[in-house]
């Protein structure tokens, strides 16, 4: 509520009932980056409404184009298949262009295949200044309720303006400057061609409100399959061909944003496959639709499904009396550990946490108040845990399971498995198999990615009276703040990945890869 | 016991110290090897008429010899002969003659065995802070110290359990249970194939020790090594409680570098193996060792009546790399620590 | 009754307000003090083993000066009762209990001093010399140890006779002894960083990336010093939530911003002497982030809050972690700290070390839900075990941990390490 | 600014030591006034309730010597000698006391916060600002921001007078307590309180209306999320104040609300410091005694932990869980003791039991197979084999048998036995005395504590036993535990039912001339409604008048209460709390009951004979006199009343109307309700000769005149007297 600049005659309400605590932590209180799970919740009912509101005009037709066509569509099938493996050899072959050599066209594929290649290079250093802020409002919100008045704190913004070179780790120079990304965000940037959907959904991921490499693809999915609904071949042109000209801006526009996820990456070289492979011998409509479906089919299958599956055969794995550390916080685990719940399993869960964003608390909330015997800690305290708790397994969540077999994931991720393993506590990573990628990775500098330093100075709001220490930061020479959003924890600390593929050592990773995407 | 005479060569004629030695083993059970022999040696010293040092000196060195030889590994033993020795040339040096060195040893030589009790004593005084309530200790073959202080833990009322090995071939480990048992210590007894399977449930590794040598390793009843090694691949903690009256001068530098054998690994094939059980029972014989006493069934007669025969456990070397600290009655050491005071009395 | 306003108006009473009241009171008040001394350790109103360890010297020497004895019997014993009493106020401030020990060392120290050398028979006894503790180079002191060869021949020789009586030399010849050494050992309290500083150059080399967490004060003089001749990095993992505070306000360096209360307590830190001012880059990290960083970083320096018999460390939470990534990369760590801090204790109750906090820190209590539905846990300390550590630093020198046993031996007298009985 | 940041210390708490002349004291009140921990309360004072297992009082007195505080001053009246007798024992008044002077002031008369304050300001023992505080609170805080605060506004104004602690929480909170929630309305900028008003749950209209002034400042904040513990740094003036309003109580209800309401009369200022970093909590009833001490246990109140062993001979260790065990604790190797459970020294715990977030006191025999969860075991308590106990308390030296279960919310006063098999019920509080005011003791119970048992139900529980309602509540899970909400809130009612010593005193808030000045104010109030019960605060006007409507509510209310007979009191209570909550003046609430007695005795009479009228009336009267009663302090009041009634009976026609009122006056004269001066004063009074008020008259002016004659003078102080008596029996 700290603010001099408030208009006077402000009015401003301080309460706390019941009612306004749960509608805290709903999703729709937009400064809320850290409940992935509510964000795709809410991409989950878009998943539901958008087919139908879409698909209704051609309801009819598309299931008809199915029966029709089946025979075609196998051939089509097979080929798209020879591309994606051809597409895939050329991946393997480029090294650096690794993570999104895909797209299997003829002429603009090699330029468009540089975008594709440049794009995860693209780094966050010092992102977009209102992410920072809607965060910080977002975890002030949290702790304690004080909605309007956070609103207020939205007035002067650190990491607006350019910060000068002697503010950036010279370890992490090598990730991009995100000029592109301000830009974004201060509507600098051309967006003529741009989707609307695309435009909202890239602002949204700046401010981390869409958070989380699931709900991310989602949302993406959902956006791109607004841009084709939106779409209409130009004359002279097929679809086919095209329609991947037309997505690639977006693409582009998107990675801007934020590097795209590897699930994301996963996701788009599927989509321009399914694209470059539909019939040419149908229409506009017909092709739209079948795009369409077989997006909310991707969907279903390859999230939903998956999850579901995953939280359940995690959910096997735990017994009574188990003593489960988690860190931060991932859709997939807090569903396992529900699951378990559900079915009456008896056990314990620590859940570690960490600065800036605390992702962990929600989980906490989440359990304790399901019922769980539920401790809370952040990660200063992790030695505590691991030896004296008596813990029995560790499930952690991915941002990506590496071809090396390493897994990347939330920046401290490595210290809890790394305790685990001194530990001798098996470390059980949950991970759909669209996370999986080729790209390897020995550490967490060649390839990471940056949030604002702003998240770390700690407002007065968050801390009482306390501290406000680093507001000056900016101002004191020599002195930099680095704020990386993953780690690379070696396969070595890794016992088991749960895909919906059934448990994996670390070693079949690349295996389970070709399989999901090589098919 | 004519026989024992005949088995002794050496030593004073007027005064027999194995037998000596053999008796104090035989009528108490609490007493230890080295203090045995310190015990003996003292005898030795009050019965010598000794008037030259070189004498006196040899004469001791005479008796610590036989007391050595009678013995098939004489770790322990040697290390409380040793230790006399140390002493006496140091007393000599301070206190000129032999006569007041005797009176004095005559004066205090009772209070030795006494004083070894002490020891123990206030090792388990000092060690009962490492058993903690809930706790579950894993132990191996039979150390009297050890098990004092867990008696005494239990004696303030904490609750732990405690994981014993079979420990064979001597199968002391049952002895160990017994006694705990007695006590109320909930004990379970593993057969030590099962030692890697158990090492995950306990919280402590508590051993005793044969003798702790100079590097601050131990030697100690056969399956300390590999208790060892599993304890540290688990990360649990390794405490070895011995009285310093077992430090001895010896520097093993691997299992195989021990003063003694063992036929431990003995390669045969049937009807060798057929003669070799004949030849043993032959010896026994010779040594007249009523057979019931002869098996190493961890019955406490047959276990005291084989240290008297000189029938010792088989022993490894543990290095120091391996042993979190060792619990003295002169407080918990570092390996370092303890080759330091080995250090200090031989040079 | 307590003397003038032990506690300032409002609260909370600080080391400084201690230290100010009890020169003032008169022997009468001694035991009051005692028991405020008490009172402020339990309710952790005075921490950090500096701050303790300066107001258990300041409280003993006023013990000490207001105590008349006529047998050096009673003193010890006087001393021995209130050092237990301290320390099990607060178990985890080893250094009250190290400073207890020194003192009693060197009441012991004056007795032999004053008295005919110990007959022959009876193997001497060490003279534990503050100069050792002084000397910065070469830990040991040539003085033959008693300890060890009493220890091994407990078994035959007679246990050292009890002191001969001490009634002879008075109170009065011996007292001014004493309260010399604590004086000593008072501002060997306030020089140690500075020793230890010494040996920065040795340790820590141009353009070098250096790892260090929290805040300390002696690790901050360390790095200072190397500052003088070298340009380095230190990335500083920020402790939270126990020490953010203190590692952000120094980092910017405005003495002026709140909650520099606390820090104030450290009164020789300044704050105008920062790394950054003195031309270090400094990353100031989450501590999510130590092992991301480690593959990048040649050494890593700690602090600590106090070291045991075994050479394993009290350290703030999150030493542990970072010194087990630092070994994952083959990182050296270094611990530096003052030999005030090395304790005869050994760590019997792991566990126990590991004081719980406010967990308030780690989740405001306001958050109803939370404060019903989770158990929030914020460790103060870590335990982390000596062979983690690499080096040791000490005012006395650089030390392998495999021989800290001995430099840990030197400052105590065996009869003192245990304060029980 | 936030109040807490415009306020914050410059630096080290050391700012003070330079003024050496100034010395810290502390007030500390023993008693809270209250009921709410009957009848536990006949036995142990609250103070000296064991909180994990460390009598109450320590907690407090252990901040004080935080603070810095020198001087001390302990107001004790319920079971004083029980209160004194302990402090002697401890440290606090032992020599190495942290306090410089301790003073101990036994007044059995004392009835309230304000008696307390006035006996204060007569002993003149202040000699500057000092710290108002009750016995019964647990905090961690450093007072010496918000002191500093206040002195430094004291320096630049004189009348900022006092200084109220808060903690800013969630009004869903364990540690608030349900029964006493407020709203503060600040003005931002300096953290000035500007309004104040209860929160009674139901029985309120869902609006807050703010008077005209406040709304001048430039940002306020209305907030219900702060806690309240009491804890205020006060001036001198503060006591002085409460002398000049002899009938002011409570010092929020009553005290703050008058100097807020009479700004331009005392031209005094409160302010609030509001903390966010201190745990602070005030034991209010059972459901924040549970609250505060799972928080110690699990270490909320930090450094004030079990195991740093504040206190005189505390020895606790503390292992993972928070497990807490005292030395010589026997414990057999099959007993389990679960997490955040506390076990007291010398304690004996059988085979096969299970302790569970629970504290057991010291000299404890608990047998083998007992189930033991989240239940508050005193000391000397011998607990049989086989027993399961619920969330519940256990005063010290109870015993129960084998087989006995005692039921979450069940409340086991002093020296309870239980005999074996016997089941304990959650509604159940179970005692061996009905306090030393009880006339004759009462005899065992054994359909309550089974044969052989000893102890009876203690009657007016309902209360207590709502209270357990919440303490078992507090631990169930959210979504269960706000549909929890709803029963305590209804609960809540009681409670402010409970602490009734509020109702028959808060009535004498505002004397008759505060109520005129506020009916003169109310005139020009431009009103602000604010709806409580949702969240959002919308800042929305409406016109009716809530006076109006109160008069409305209030005389339909009494109208069904005088037909349907209800006991006198509980109108009284409907009446108070409906006054309260819309802060309505007394006029209006002397008006309703005027009309209301007048249209009852209307029904009544309806159809009868003039001759019976009298009767009937009189009948009436002294039935329902101290409803009245509680409507007139002073003489102006009563005249008040009288023209009020006289008014009503206008509405009966003459005859009727002449006779209704007359008889009416005549009845509460003699239920001395009305003092013959008063009759005079009326008869004075112009208007009650105003236009047609001269029909109904005719009668009471004989009656008067009658009175006039006859030189009878009764009548005394009674009104005091009996205030006392309804308050003593209120004390704990």
């Amino acid at each position: 509520m700290a603010d001099s600049k408030s208009p006077p005659k402000t009015l401003d309400v301080v309460v706390s009932s019941p009612k306004s605590a749960s509608s805290e932590a709903t999703p729709q209180s937009p400064a809320n980056p850290t409940n992935a799970q509510n964000k795709q919740q809410s991409g989950k009912q878009k998943g539901q409404q958008q087919p139908k509101a879409a698909s209704k005009p051609d309801a009819a037709a598309a299931p008809a184009g199915e029966k029709k066509l089946s025979a075609k569509e196998l051939k089509e099938q097979k080929k798209a298949e020879k591309q994606a493996r051809r597409a895939q050899a050329k991946g393997d072959a480029a090294k650096d262009g690794g993570p999104a050599a895909g797209g299997p066209e003829g002429k603009p594929q090699p330029q468009q295949q540089k975008k594709g290649g440049n794009a995860p290079q693209k780094g966050g250093q010092n992102q977009n200044a209102q992410g920072g802020q809607q965060h910080r409002k977002g975890g002030h919100q949290q702790h304690h309720t004080q909605g309007p008045s956070a609103g207020a704190s939205k007035t002067v913004d650190p990491a607006f303006h350019h910060l000068d070179s002697t503010k950036e780790v010279a370890l992490f120079k090598h990730l991009e400057d995100t000029k592109k990304k301000r830009e974004i965000s201060d509507g600098l940037v051309p967006t003529e061609g741009i989707h609307p959907s695309v435009i909202a959904l890239g602002l949204k991921m700046i401010t981390y409100d869409i958070c989380g490499s699931v709900a991310r693809l989602v949302a993406t999915l959902l956006a791109f399959k607004q841009v084709i609904l939106d779409y209409t071949t130009p004359p002279g042109a097929s679809l086919n061909r095209d329609l991947n000209h037309h997505l690639s801006p977006q693409i582009q526009y998107l990675n801007a944003a934020r590097p795209n996820a590897t699930a994301v990456r996963n996701a788009i070289r599927w989509l321009k496959v399914e694209i470059s492979s539909s019939p040419i011998d149908i229409t506009d409509s017909e092709a739209k639709a079948r795009l369409t479906d077989r997006i909310d089919a991707f969907i279903q299958e390859k999230v939903m499904a998956a999850g579901r599956v995953i939280a359940e055969s995690a959910a096997e794995k735990i017994r009574d009396g188990d003593v489960i550390v988690t860190y931060a916080k991932s859709a997939v685990v807090q569903a396992a550990l529900l699951e378990a719940h559900k079915r009456g399993k008896k056990f314990k869960v620590c859940v570690i946490d960490s600065r800036p964003r605390f992702e962990g608390r929600n989980l906490a909330r989440t359990l304790g108040t399901a019922g769980i015997d539920t401790q809370y800690s952040l990660i200063t305290s992790l030695n505590y845990i691991m030896t004296n708790m008596n813990v029995t397994k560790v499930f952690l969540g991915a941002h990506a399971m590496l071809g090396n077999g390493y897994l990347y994931s939330r920046v401290g991720t490595a210290m809890v498995a790394m305790m685990a393993k001194d530990t001798e506590v098996p470390v059980i990573v949950l991970s759909e198999s669209i996370k999986f990628t080729d790209r390897v990775q020995l550490d967490s500098i060649v390839q990471n990615e940056r949030a604002p330093e702003s998240e770390l100075v700690i407002s007065a709001e968050e801390e009482g009276d306390a501290s406000g220490g680093l507001r000056e930061w900016e101002k004191v020479k020599n002195l930099q703040l680095l704020n990386i959003l993953y780690d690379v924890t070696p396969a070595s600390y890794i016992n088991t990945i749960i895909t919906e593929y059934g448990s994996l050592p670390p070693s079949s990773v690349p295996v389970v890869h070709r399989l999901s995407t090589g098919t | 016991m004519s026989e024992v005479k005949k088995a002794s060569e050496g030593g004073q004629p007027q005064f027999d110290i194995l037998k000596h030695y053999t008796n104090l083993l035989l009528t108490d059970s609490e007493i230890t090897m080295p203090v045995a022999a310190i015990e003996s040696l003292v005898a030795l010293v009050d019965a010598c008429q000794a008037t030259t040092v070189s004498e006196f000196i040899s004469i001791i060195e005479g008796g610590s010899d036989t007391l050595k030889s009678s013995v098939s590994n004489a770790i322990s033993l040697s290390a409380g002969c040793d230790l006399f020795m140390r002493y006496i040339i140091q007393t000599l040096g301070n206190v000129g003659d032999i006569a007041s060195c005797r009176d004095y040893l005559r004066n205090n030589g009772r209070l030795f065995v006494q004083r070894a009790k002490d020891a123990r004593r206030r090792i388990a005084l000092l060690g009962v802070n490492f058993v903690r309530d809930g706790m579950t200790v894993l132990l191996h073959a039979f150390s009297r110290v050890v098990i004092a202080l867990l008696l005494e833990a239990a004696e303030r009322g904490v609750r732990f359990k405690a994981i014993v090995t079979e420990s064979r071939p001597s199968g002391l480990g049952k002895r160990a249970a017994r006694v705990l048992r007695d006590k109320g210590i909930p004990v379970s007894v593993v057969s030590d194939s099962a030692t890697g399977y158990a090492m995950g449930k306990c919280d402590l590794v508590l051993v005793g020790a044969e003798g702790v040598v100079e590097n601050g390793g131990i030697i100690n009843a056969l399956g300390t090594f590999q208790l060892a090694i599993l304890a540290r691949s688990a990360k649990k903690p390794f405490y070895v409680v011995a009285e310093s009256h077992k430090f001895v001068r010896l520097f093993p530098l691997s299992q195989y570098d021990l003063p003694f054998d063992q036929d431990i690994i003995t390669y045969f094939t049937d009807d060798e193996e057929a003669a070799r059980v004949e030849k043993e029972k032959e010896e026994k014989k010779l040594k007249n060792i009523p057979e019931a006493l002869a098996r190493n069934d961890g019955g406490i007669g047959g276990d005291n009546l084989n240290r008297a025969w000189g029938e010792r456990p088989l022993v490894d070397f543990t290095g120091p790399e391996f042993i979190t600290a060792l619990i003295t009655e002169n407080g918990v050491l570092t390996p370092g620590a303890v080759s330091e005071e080995l250090i200090r009395i031989w040079h | 009754m307590v003397t003038q306003r032990a506690v300032p108006v409002g609260g909370p009473p600080s080391l400084d307000s201690f230290v100010k009241s009890i020169t003032k009171i008169e022997a009468s008040q001694v035991p009051g003090m005692v028991d405020h001394l008490i009172s402020l350790l339990k309710r952790r109103q005075i921490r950090g083993s500096r701050n303790t360890a300066v107001a258990t010297a300041n409280l003993l020497m006023r013990v000490v000066s207001a105590t008349k004895w006529s047998h050096v019997d009673a003193i010890i014993s006087k001393i021995r009762e209130i050092g237990r009493r301290l320390t099990r106020a607060q178990p985890r401030e080893l250094a009250v209990g190290n400073i207890v020990r020194r003192v009693l060392g060197l009441i012991r120290e004056e007795v032999e001093n004053d008295s005919p050398p110990p007959s022959a028979s009876l193997p001497a006894g060490t003279t534990l010399s503050l100069q050792s503790a002084h000397s910065t180079q070469g830990g040991v002191p040539a003085a033959p140890l008693g300890q060890p060869s009493t220890s091994m021949f407990s078994l035959l020789s007679q246990n050292p006779t009890p002191q001969k009586d001490k009634s002879s030399h008075s109170s009065k010849n011996i007292k001014a002894g004493i309260m010399e050494g604590i004086r000593e050992i008072l501002d060997e309290l306030s020089t140690a960083d500075d020793l230890i500083a010494a040996s920065a150059l040795e340790h820590i080399h141009s353009n070098e990336i250096i790892l260090t967490m929290g805040y300390s004060v002696t690790v901050q003089r360390f790095l200072l010093r190397a500052a003088q001749k070298r340009s380095f990095t230190v990335i500083i993992a920020e402790g939270y939530p126990n020490d953010q505070d203190k590692v952000h306000q120094v980092l910017s360096g405005d003495p002026d911003s709140p909650g520099n209360s606390q820090i104030a307590e450290d009164s020789h830190l300044t704050f105008q002497q920062t790394l950054t001012r003195a031309g270090l880059i400094v990353i100031l990290i989450p501590d999510s982030a130590v092992y991301a960083m480690m593959s990048r970083v040649n050494k890593v320096i700690l602090g600590t809050h106090a070291v045991t018999a075994n050479g394993g460390l009290v350290a703030a939470a999150g030493a542990a972690v970072i010194s087990k990534a630092a070994k994952e990369h083959r990182t050296p760590v270094v611990v530096v700290a003052g030999a005030y801090k090395l304790s005869p204790v050994h760590p019997f109750d792991v566990e126990g070390i590991s004081e719980h906090g406010d967990p308030g820190k780690a989740v405001r209590w306001e958050d109803a839900d939370m404060v019903e539905s989770c158990d929030v846990v914020n460790t103060l300390f870590d335990y982390v075990p000596p062979n983690m550590v690499d080096l040791y630093i000490t005012n006395l020198g650089g030390h392998a941990p495999s021989y800290l046993y001995r430099i840990v031996a030197d400052h105590y007298r065996p009869e003192d390490v245990s304060l029980d009985g | 600014m936030p109040p807490h940041d415009s306020q914050k210390p410059k630096g080290p708490a050391g700012k003070e030591e330079e003024d050496d002349s100034f010395i810290l004291q502390a007030v500390v009140l023993t008693d809270s006034f209250e009921r709410r921990f009957r009848p536990i309360t006949h036995e142990t004072p609250r103070c000296l309730f064991p909180v994990a297992n460390t009598p109450l009082i320590n907690y407090t007195l252990n901040f004080l010597a935080d603070s810095g505080v020198e001087e001390v001053f302990l107001f004790c009246c319920s079971q004083a000698e029980k209160v004194e007798a302990y402090l002697k024992t401890t440290k606090w008044m032992g020599d190495g006391s942290p306090f410089k002077k301790f003073q101990i002031i036994v007044n059995q008369k004392l009835t309230s916060m304000g008696d307390a304050m006035r006996e204060l300001d007569g002993k003149s023992l202040i000699k500057g600002d000092f710290l108002l505080i009750t016995a019964d609170v647990v905090t961690n805080m450093v007072i010496g921001p918000a002191l500093q605060a206040h002195r430094a506004r004291r320096a630049k104004n004189k009348d900022a007078i006092m200084t109220m602690v808060l903690r800013e929480s969630q009004s869903t909170h364990r540690t608030m307590d349900r029964g006493d929630k407020a709203i503060f309305v600040l003005d931002k900028a300096n953290g000035r309180c500007l309004h104040y008003e209860r929160i009674l749950p139901d029985r309120q209209r869902p609006f807050l209306s703010l008077p005209a002034e406040v709304l001048q400042a430039p940002t306020i904040s209305i907030r219900d999320d702060l806690l309240d513990c009491y804890i205020d740094i006060c001036s001198q003036d503060v006591p002085a104040l409460f002398t000049e309003n002899f009938d002011y109580q409570h010092i929020r209800g009553h005290f703050l609300h008058g100097i807020l309401q009479d700004y331009e009369l005392y031209g005094k200022m409160i302010h609030c410091y509001i903390t966010r970093k201190d745990y602070i909590a005030r034991v209010r009833g059972l459901q924040t005694y549970d609250a505060i001490t799972k928080d110690i246990v699990s270490g909320w109140a930090y450094p004030i932990c079990i195991d740093h062993n504040l206190f005189d001979d505390m020895d606790y260790t503390k292992t993972r869980n928070h497990i807490y065990r005292e030395n010589d604790v026997t414990l057999t190797r099959s007993t389990l003791l679960k997490p955040n459970t506390v076990v007291g020294a010398h304690t004996s715990v059988g085979e096969n039991t299970v302790l569970s977030g629970s504290v057991v006191g010291r000299q404890c025999k608990i047998g083998e197979n007992v189930k033991v969860d989240g239940a508050y075991i005193w000391d000397h308590v011998e607990i049989g084999n086989n027993c399961e106990v619920g969330k519940s308390i256990i005063a010290n030296n109870v015993v129960l048998g084998e087989n006995v279960r005692v039921m979450p919310g069940a409340v086991i006063s002093h020296g309870v036995c239980i005999a074996p098999g016997t089941t304990v019920y959650g509604d159940y509080s179970i005692t061996t005395t009905n306090g030393p005011d009880a006339e004759e003791e009462q005899e065992t119970d054994a359909g309550v504590v089974g044969e052989g048992g000893k102890g009876f139900l203690y009657e007016d529980s309902e209360s207590d036993s709502d209270e357990i309602e919440r303490i078992t509540a507090s631990r169930l899970p959210r979504q269960k535990r706000t549909a929890l909400l709803t029963i305590m809130d209804d609960s809540d009612s009681d409670s402010s039912y409970v602490s009734s010593s509020d109702e028959s005193t808060f009535s004498e808030v505002s004397s008759a001339s505060a109520s005129r000045r506020r009916a003169k104010k109310s005139k020009q109030k431009s009103r602000m409604s604010i709806n409580t019960q949702r969240s959002d605060y919308s800042a929305t006007s409406n016109e009716d008048d809530p006076d109006e409507s109160f008069f409305k509510e209030a005389y339909s209310s009494l109208l069904t209460a005088l037909e349907a007979n209800h006991p006198v009191e509980v109108a009284a209570l409907e009446l108070n709390s409906l006054r309260m909550s819309s802060n309505a003046s007394f006029d209006l609430v002397r008006r309703a009951v005027a009309t209301a007695f007048v249209a009852q005795i209307g029904r009544l009479t309806s159809g009868v004979k003039l001759a019976d009228v009298k009767d009937i009336v009189l009948a009436f009267a002294s039935q329902w006199h101290s409803l009245a009663k509680r409507t007139v302090f002073s003489r102006d009041d009563q005249v008040e009343l009288m023209l009020e009634l006289q008014k009503a009976s206008l509405g009966l026609g003459k005859d009727l109307g002449t006779r209704v009122f007359a008889y009416t006056l005549q009845g509460l004269y003699n239920d001395d309700v009305l003092p013959e001066e008063a009759v005079f004063a009326w008869q004075k009074h112009p208007k009650g000769h105003l236009n047609n008020g001269q029909e109904v008259r005719s009668i009471a002016d004989q009656f008067a005149n009658w009175l006039a004659e006859a030189e009878s003078d009764d009548s005394g102080d009674e009104e005091e007297e009996e205030d006392d008596e309804e308050e003593e029996s209120d004390e704990e």
